[in-house]
């Protein structure tokens, strides 16, 4: 498998050295392996502090800016940040308001997290944390990990950023945070495998003629594997995975989202066919997001996520963004 | 074996630090196999992770090496956890520093007295990430080798080798295999196999050094 | 080679359908084949008006709206669009102010954009023409088709659509335009061959241990091809080559584009490359954009373009500009 | 041949209908040999260009079929324009629409009459496109097909066909294919074979009728 790459051991770091070229407007720390912005912290403003494993970008530093990220802490491929990342981060951002983890749910990012809010606490830094498990492919259940966190993280990223950025406090923010969390969920499909570059060869092997259905930003399998299906057969098993889980009774924000591999062109149309399920099923959609956000390197395939919103939520959505990867608002 | 070494044998820092040194290389060596490993249940870092985290080990282990033999485990641990991250991170770092600080400040300690604070550690990593004999994780092969620490060296890296394999019929409860469900069964472990390299480096070391 | 699409023939259809649904700022006219700034024509502005084959998303469409093209017209996958979409778009979009075509310089584009441009002008739209090459893996003499247009159409389109947008008069958008096209250069590398939805297999075959150097956006082959090279080693072949031909006496933009299958972080990681390489030859920067703009469906691999500034051409990148893909400013 | 019919044999409208049927028909039929040609110096997309635009020709002549010979060309060319895009929509459009032009109002043309007016035609081809007999385009097809049809509809059909043979040794100085320079020898034109498709198409059609 060839990469545009040096060496696998520096692809985070070199990735890093690029951004801050490319972005004057955020603080790049090669080093310590965080991205903030450059106006932080911001005076009586609560931070947002995210992160998680390399290799879905532009989630997370892609999203660090006004009304989004404070910091994004990017670990190894596919590898959570190590605790000391959040912490260093979180004391960059903190402007005595508090601060806000939003953790993906995998074992390793919950446990680095939680490690660092408590070093974190400890140095003074007030830690709310919201966790994000919207992959509905995984049963919720004693007997795994718990659901996966994916699209939704983007959801809950932006809505709680705007909140903090409106002024509301810890609490407030945290309590934003954890209704978008509770009400995003996501189903991911594959068309390939990712390759990561330690590894040099796809993680899973996906024959040619079938994909993966209900796969995990990691590579992860999901619930089943199945022959080759068209795009409006995979929008209708992807929107109704999410929609029997989620049973929307209002409005939707829809982030029809590329794992990375697959083109624009194919993702577009896509989207006119998760657009039809979903008004087939009779559920509104208030806004749609269409593009590569939650990646997994160069997979191919795509995910499908709904976050149910009330005014509150929506008018936070409309917000203001200016980061890298979202952009919008004045 | 005896090599005319008693039952009251004991270990001094250095030890410690040849253990993570020869555990080191043993990671660097086997990382492929590691990463081979958690690419058929995870996501085909774990080889990568924990080559970076030994390697940062050693070389602070070789800048500022502590005086005890606490201090060696606790200064491991932490270093585990400020460098590997993912789920194995904390895991081993809580294994290493928790073991390390159940040895005190003693700057000797012996074999059973290491199987006790093991025990101890592994208790620690049970406890953080939730898990279980049986789970399908490295506690497969910690648990049965802190256990049979109390008997000798070469039990330990036996009990840990054997345990290793034992996850390859179990369906994964935690961590990233725990998505696979059923599609878990009939692969073994990656973090239980790195476990049990650990331990078989340190039977290896202890022999190096006459102790059984 | 499997694709998220229905059938090939409705591909190009679908994301527009797709499109429309994501974009209600757009007015996007799936059965023309034309995406259209929702506020055309506005009063008094120049208009502009591009197209090619489909894709290299989010070029065009998803670079119109304020600031930069007024109108996109797709043609099928790698197919230049049909000249009827070219004159009901202008049609559309023209104010009385007249209209700019920005054209790739390929021989499908340049043929169905002039006849265009004389049956526009038949309908009593002024129209001028700018012709983006600046692909310098092909030369430009008379045994060839020319230079092709790649990513310098992205700063042509921007530059010339901010002109626009502050009341220039066609004469001199059209000026700027040709200006920034003659200032640009652009180098492609492929790592993997892309797959088009009519042939459903690689366009060209690259071995695994090999790269296409001066690769066009249609899987054309470029200058030569050789074994798998490092980030570093790429960069400084691209670099150069465009460097050799532009001559930049001043800053440039520099647009670190992906193909369409290279991961944001391997593109990023390339960007620090790319800059070191500038730096190395005492080239300022002015400017960086890194992404997938001008792309190649799923080909992995990237091109870098290079546009050399003066203040005016600066300050119009910098104007505002809100589109799908591009947003910035206010 | 010949089948009792004389030199000042002429066809109709419904000729010229029927031949582009059957050119649909064909296009259709080796729609992907044309792409997998267009794939080796081009972009793949020949086939489906042609195929998209012969079929809206076919289209649009069986709801309008115009009344003369001119008429058909005429506005088979414009349907090409407006539905195959790429390089050969505006071209094929023009040879058709210009040969159509040339052949004015007449309800039955001649087949020395068709060649005259293919030559133009053809002679629009080459003016708009900028390319020469040579260069390893359609030309190179239609060219000597336009010439030969003075003699004969077969000739026709065997000039493009070699001259569409003879595009394989030679090095593309138009179109998409003149980007692979030294690269583009030894692969067969896909403009070149549609253009001889079409060549074949309007020789079996006059054979259908008892022309030659
Ligand atoms: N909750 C847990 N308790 C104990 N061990 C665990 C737990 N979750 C994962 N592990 C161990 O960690 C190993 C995976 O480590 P690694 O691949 O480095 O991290 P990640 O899963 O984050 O990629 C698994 O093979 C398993 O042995
Ligand atoms: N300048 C030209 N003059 C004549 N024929 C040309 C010219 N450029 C291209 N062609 C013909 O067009 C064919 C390619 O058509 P097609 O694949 O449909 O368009 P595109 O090259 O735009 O993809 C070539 O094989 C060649 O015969
Ligand atoms: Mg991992
Ligand atoms: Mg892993
Ligand atoms: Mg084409
Ligand atoms: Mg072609």
């Amino acid at each position: 498998m060839k990469m545009l790459i040096n060496v696998p051991e520096t692809v985070v770091a070199d990735a890093l050295r690029g951004m801050a070229a490319a972005h004057p407007e955020l603080t790049v720390d090669v080093e310590r392996g965080m991205v903030v912005r450059r106006d932080a912290p911001v005076a009586g403003k609560v931070a947002l502090v995210s992160g998680g494993g390399s290799g879905h970008e532009p989630l997370h530093a892609g999203f660090v800016g006004p009304g989004m990220l404070s910091a994004a802490c990017p670990g190894a491929v596919f590898t959570s940040p190590v605790p000391d990342q959040m912490v260093r981060a979180a004391a960059a951002v903190d402007s005595g308001a508090g601060v806000l983890f939003v953790i993906k749910n995998y074992t390793g990012d919950v446990l680095n997290f939680e490690m660092a809010a408590e070093l974190a606490e400890d140095e003074g830094v007030q830690v709310a944390k919201v966790l994000v498990d919207d992959d509905v492919a995984v049963t919720d259940s004693l007997y795994t990990a718990g659901r996966r966190g994916t699209g939704g993280t983007l959801f809950v990223e932006k809505i709680a950023g705007a909140a903090a950025e409106e002024g509301a406090p810890l609490e407030r923010v945290e309590a934003i945070a954890r209704r978008v969390s509770a009400r995003c969920r996501s189903f991911g499909v594959a068309l390939s495998a990712c390759t990561t570059p330690a590894k040099g060869s796809p993680t899973f092997e996906l024959p040619e003629g079938e994909l993966e259905l209900g796969v995990g930003i990691h590579g992860e399998p999901g619930r089943e594997r199945r022959g080759m299906m068209t795009s409006r057969e995979i929008a209708d098993y992807a929107v109704d995975a999410v929609v029997e889980d989620l049973r929307p009774s209002g409005p939707v924000l829809a982030l029809v989202n590329g794992m990375g591999g697959t083109p624009l062109l194919e993702l577009y149309g896509f989207n006119a066919e998760v657009q039809r399920v979903l008004s087939e099923r009779g559920i509104p959609v208030a806004r749609t997001l269409v593009g590569n956000y939650v990646t997994s390197l160069d997979m191919a395939g795509c995910s499908v996520t709904l976050c149910e919103v009330d005014e509150e939520l929506l008018r936070l959505w409309d917000a203001p963004v200016r980061t890298p990867a979202l952009r919008w608002g004045r | 074996m005896g090599m005319g070494l008693g039952m009251d044998e004991t270990f001094d820092a250095g030890f410690f630090v040849r253990w993570l040194e020869a555990a080191a290389s043993a990671v660097d060596r086997e990382a492929g196999r590691l990463t081979e490993l958690d690419s058929a249940i995870g996501d085909a870092d774990h080889g990568a992770n924990l080559k970076r985290g030994f390697a940062a080990v050693a070389e602070l282990l070789a800048e500022e090496p502590p005086a005890t033999p606490g201090a060696v485990l606790v200064s491991a641990g932490r270093q585990l956890i400020s460098t590997v991250g993912g789920a194995s991170g904390p895991l081993y770092g809580t294994l290493l520093r928790r073991t390390g600080k159940a040895l005190g400040e003693d700057r000797r300690v012996g074999r059973e007295r290491l199987a006790e604070a093991f025990a101890v550690g592994v208790a620690a990593v049970s406890q953080l990430g939730g898990a279980q004999v049986g789970d399908k994780t490295m506690l497969d092969a910690l648990t049965p080798a802190a256990e049979a620490l109390r008997t000798s060296f070469g039990a330990a890296r036996t009990a840990a080798e054997e345990g290793a394999l034992a996850t390859v019929p179990l369906q994964a409860r935690k961590g990233r295999a725990s998505y696979l469900g059923e599609r878990s069964i009939g692969h073994q472990d990656p973090g239980a196999t790195s476990s049990a390299l650990l331990f078989a480096e340190l039977a290896e070391t202890a022999r190096a050094e006459g102790a059984a």
